[in-house]
């Protein structure tokens, strides 16, 4: 019996979010939750992690930007084009009443949603899945980072959250004219000020950079969950291609969604990330610079 | 008091459970994880004289009874290796097994000689990897005179115990291992992935593999490994065997040493049971060493 | 409307699955009773000159994903094997592969002289049994020299088409395989058991097999058989192929046919699905054709 | 998954029914119903298939006969000896109310069990499921047949069954001094007369021949289960070795218990069996007389 079954399928829908951004939606029914991620190829080589930005169960979304190589090949393809996933992988986000974590009922739970690039569209889920679980609309901030306002994603669909659960998510897009302008951070920074009080957890998704330039700002007891990314080759937990120092954490197992009291162990996070072959690879100045700026 | 204590070429090991080549053990971090369930040897990635960044993926493919895998060798090359196994002796004594890779006995000695100035405990040589062969698929070391020669030459310059593994896809496994024996090395490691195999996608009409061909692992090629390790010692193999392929419970495990084997590798179980499989077969040879009243795992070494 | 039926060596085949030599095949009723079930071509057990018993047992042990077994090559020997053939004649029109066993060119062509006056449609020669080897392990017919002589020899006395099964369990199956061709055999069939394997009871601390090893079949060893028909193909084997090893379900038919086989045999399977196996491997290709609209087996043979 | 795992383990118990036949029981919690049958080795030469004589599910016993070097060796064997079993496997006998078969309720059912030599063993199994099933005890015959008055197997067992079971099924002793005299057919004869109109099935485990010679004595209506007995290696339906002529039935698989419907069909049935080598091998005359004046 194969525990890991592939599943390949034509691609039954593209939607492009921008310029560089694409859904892909297939119709496949894998269970998954939020931050749980799914292989992807199409069978020329190259097999990337993508996390899971919709589904229902009985069809999945993932929202892929255009960076290299492998992405690019996957921008040329049509709707009925073959493509073969596997997962859904990795550990997932906290949802009050659903999985463990802290004791807070969904009524009380006032996240903060905090997503650089295409960390942001896991969350989408997250959001959907938190409406779900009874958490009041109101209480969900989502914070938006991305380079221009034309990076910013899925404003729409959170907003239609608002429209198809009552008391629409607050989508606060940033560093773009005319909205708040700065890093991440920063904005979670005045979120922060302007909830003072209803934020009692915090998600991140997006570079290492991003994530770690809002713990500044986060109080002493505020409990919160990251989602890495590190090389995936195997994503089933054997090769060791994700593995983080020095905790040995993999990230395509016990990741890639991590708790405050497992973030807090890293000595790699945000200083470096091991290459396809394992080689460290120092995150320079100007990836700093880059990620806090653009948050990407 | 039953006791998983054991010897392996002068040193002390807390278990015969051995992290084999390849499976979690890019970085110490890895090591720390796998050491901290129970492994009493930890061996590294094979190194290369520079890093590889191995094949596109996919990489892997479970298959019925196991899991094909092309990784390519990647590996962080042999200065960063070095380097993890460093970072590991600072936080850990457990011993460590350097695995190195090249193509020729040239290759494998300059390795070796990097070696001698490691933390490691013992060398083991790749000979065996799938992915590197000639056109008719023929792994490099498939011929006992290439064996006995990389042996020889790297006995001549390494301080470190020598471990050669092999390749179970030859036609005459114990003539293999006994000319690794007889070149001089101190234990054999038995073996490496079977094959190689191919998995197809019929939807897509390709092969699973960007490589097309990986090395199979897994509980399908215990029966096998069992044989070459039986066979090694009928054949008069009297060094340490670490035995290995498919183990993934105490009841393989005590199999494996009934064979013949000296201590046990553990690998593609960590994708069934997770790391902690380590502390689970140790766990489960002990019941089985007091169920029987065993006492040391030497009680039950090749005793079919 | 899609169809299964195929040509093999000009003949007819309602079906490219094969019964294999080895599984439900001693006697003319388990030939009916398979080919009842939809196989193309039946294939008797090995015979050899005289009638054999086979080993004492246990001869069979499940295994992780397959099966090894030592039954020792019994069988009723030629002369009621061809009873058995003329048996089946009298009842079914279905194609019968007459396997043949023996441990030298002379008496495998002896056998095929005797295959001349037969009811059979091919002649396959069992150049692979893992039971019967030298003190290294190595099959008798591992070796390209060894294998192109029994195909010369007995192609100069046997007017059936002949087919060479051969062995996975060699450093290098591609040059036996062509040395196969170029000698002159009409097809390849590919692969017997791999290994072989040993199971090991550790209740009782005895191999499970009184032969203690046995060769290994099951849907664990299809990702080897896949390499080698792709392989063959690739070395540039254009006569046809009979790809087996582990095919259970209609998906793993069309991968065969993929890798490159012309017909596709059925053992271990029956184990699984019963003998109705070849019934719903017809199905199950069937309706793969279907929804990726094929029409033929030729349009999915050696797509990959 | 292994599907088929064997038990190893020590003899609980040995009992000696007769000189030449012992009953072997295991603690060895296997699923069984009567007339199934395991396959039993002490990994020394040779595994051989017994049929189950008793099983509660927590326990298992086989009845065993001595006939040639396999069955010696067993014999030698003490308790706490080490052996393997695997199995249970094949069909089984019919059970009013269980499993399917003639539409026949527990209470009017009135079977004749015919068992003959290590053939009756089974029965007893049997019987006991049958008075579980509500079959009256008074409505079960057995006819056990030996060659001697010591060959008589179950004699106390079957009685035992009255005094677990209120009114007791009838066991006939045949073909011994002081009995009745002569075959298994002529003491299934003389039965039918005796209780004629009263026996509506008939459960048969013996020698082919002996089966046989019952069945001119049967009406031509009356249905029945024949228990066979084929060389059998894999006992798994792939060698081949077991299958009878001409309808390809697997007597390790389709049988050993093979219906009326089946065993009319059979061409081999009490004309010959294959060798271990799959050749045929006529019986012969002694055989034949062997069997029907002994039963066994
Ligand atoms: C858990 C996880 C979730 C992700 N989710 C998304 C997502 O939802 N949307 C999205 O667009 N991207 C996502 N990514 C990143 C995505 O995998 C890479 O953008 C993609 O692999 C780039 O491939 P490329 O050939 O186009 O670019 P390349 O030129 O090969 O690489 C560009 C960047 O992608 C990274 N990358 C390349 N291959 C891998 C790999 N196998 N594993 C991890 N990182 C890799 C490189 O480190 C590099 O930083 C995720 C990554 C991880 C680890
Ligand atoms: C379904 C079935 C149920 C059986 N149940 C019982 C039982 O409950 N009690 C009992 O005493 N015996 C039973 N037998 C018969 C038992 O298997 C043989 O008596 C035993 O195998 C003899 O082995 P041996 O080496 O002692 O004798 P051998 O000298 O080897 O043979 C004596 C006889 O046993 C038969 N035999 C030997 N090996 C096998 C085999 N592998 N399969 C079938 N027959 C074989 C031979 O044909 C021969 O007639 C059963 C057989 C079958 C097929
Ligand atoms: C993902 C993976 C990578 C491997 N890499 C190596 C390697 O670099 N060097 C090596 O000698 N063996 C390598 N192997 C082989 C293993 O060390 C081991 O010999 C084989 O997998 C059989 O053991 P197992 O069935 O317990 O995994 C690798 C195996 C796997 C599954
Ligand atoms: C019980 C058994 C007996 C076999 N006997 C023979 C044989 O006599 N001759 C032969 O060429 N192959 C024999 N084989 C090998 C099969 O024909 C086939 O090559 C192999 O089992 C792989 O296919 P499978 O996985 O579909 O069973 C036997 C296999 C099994 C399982
Ligand atoms: S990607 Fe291989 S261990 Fe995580
Ligand atoms: S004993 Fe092998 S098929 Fe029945």
């Amino acid at each position: 019996m194969i525990k890991d079954k592939r599943i390949t399928l034509p691609i039954a829908e593209i939607i492009e979010e921008t310029a560089e951004v694409r859904t892909f939606k297939f119709d496949a029914g894998i269970e998954a939750s939020p931050g749980q991620f799914i292989m992807l190829t199409d069978f020329n080589g190259g097999e990337k992690p993508f996390s899971i930005s919709d589904t229902d169960g009985k069809s999945l979304s993932v929202t892929i930007k255009r960076v290299g190589q492998f992405t690019a090949r996957l921008f040329e393809k049509r709707i009925g084009d073959i493509v073969s996933i596997r997962g859904a992988y990795g550990s997932s986000f906290f949802i009050p009443g659903k999985n463990s974590g802290p004791n807070i009922d969904a009524a009380n739970f006032r996240p903060a949603l905090c997503g650089g690039g295409f960390g942001l569209p896991p969350l989408y889920l997250l959001a959907k899945k938190l409406l779900k679980a009874g958490v009041p609309a109101g209480n969900i901030k989502v914070i938006s980072a991305g380079r221009t306002e034309n990076d910013l994603l899925f404003e729409k669909q959170f907003g239609g959250l608002g429209v198809d659960y009552t008391g629409a998510a607050e989508s606060v897009a940033l560093m773009s004219p005319g909205r708040f302008k700065g890093t991440a951070a920063g904005a979670f920074a005045e979120i922060a000020k302007g909830v003072t009080g209803l934020c009692n957890f915090v998600y991140a998704s997006g570079p290492d950079l991003m994530m770690k330039s809002l713990m500044p700002h986060f109080s002493e007891e505020l409990e919160y969950q990251f989602l890495f990314e590190r090389y995936m080759k195997c994503a089933i937990g054997i090769c060791g291609s994700c593995v983080v120092d020095p905790s040995g954490i993999r990230i395509c197992k016990e990741g890639p969604a991590l708790w405050k009291a497992q973030v807090e162990q890293l000595k790699d996070f945000g200083v470096y990330r091991r290459k396809a072959s394992g080689s460290i690879d120092y995150f320079t100045d100007r990836m700093a610079v880059k990620a806090e700026g653009a948050g990407e | 008091m039953k006791e998983l204590r054991t010897d392996f070429l002068g040193v002390k090991l807390s278990s015969p459970l051995v992290l084999p080549a390849g499976v979690l053990d890019i970085s110490f971090s890895s090591y720390k994880l796998v050491s901290g369930y129970g492994a009493g040897l930890i061996t590294t990635k094979s190194l290369t004289k520079e890093a590889r960044k191995g094949h596109e993926g996919p990489v892997v493919t479970e298959v019925e009874g196991g899991m094909l895998n092309c990784m390519g060798l990647c590996n962080p090359g042999i200065f960063e290796g070095l380097e993890e196994i460093k970072r590991f002796r600072e936080i850990s004594n457990v011993p460590v097994n350097l695995s190195i890779f090249a193509t020729d006995a040239e290759g494998f000695t300059e390795l070796a000689k990097e070696a001698n100035s490691s933390k490691a405990d013992f060398l083991e040589l790749n000979l065996s990897c799938p992915n590197v062969s000639d056109e008719f698929g023929v792994p490099l070391a498939a011929s006992e005179k290439t064996v006995a020669e990389i042996i020889s030459s790297v006995k001549s310059v390494c301080r470190l115990p020598v471990i050669a593994k092999l390749s179970p896809n030859v036609t005459s496994f114990t003539r293999v291992a006994l000319a690794a024996a007889d070149a001089g090395a101190d234990a054999l490691c038995m073996i490496n992935t079977l094959g190689p195999g191919i998995d197809i996608d019929i939807e897509a009409g390709r092969p699973v593999l960007f490589n097309v061909s990986g090395g199979l692992s897994g509980p399908c090629i215990k029966p096998i490994a069992l044989r070459l390790v039986y066979e090694s010692r009928k054949a008069g193999i009297t060094i340490p065997i670490i035995g290995m392929g498919g183990i993934t419970s105490g009841e393989d495990a005590v199999q494996m040493l009934m064979a013949g084997a000296d201590l046990v590798g553990v690998g593609t179980a960590v994708y069934y049971r997770g790391p902690e499989v380590f502390e689970k077969i140790n766990d489960e040879i002990l019941s089985f060493l007091e169920r029987k009243d065993y006492h040391f795992i030497s009680d039950i070494k090749r005793i079919i």
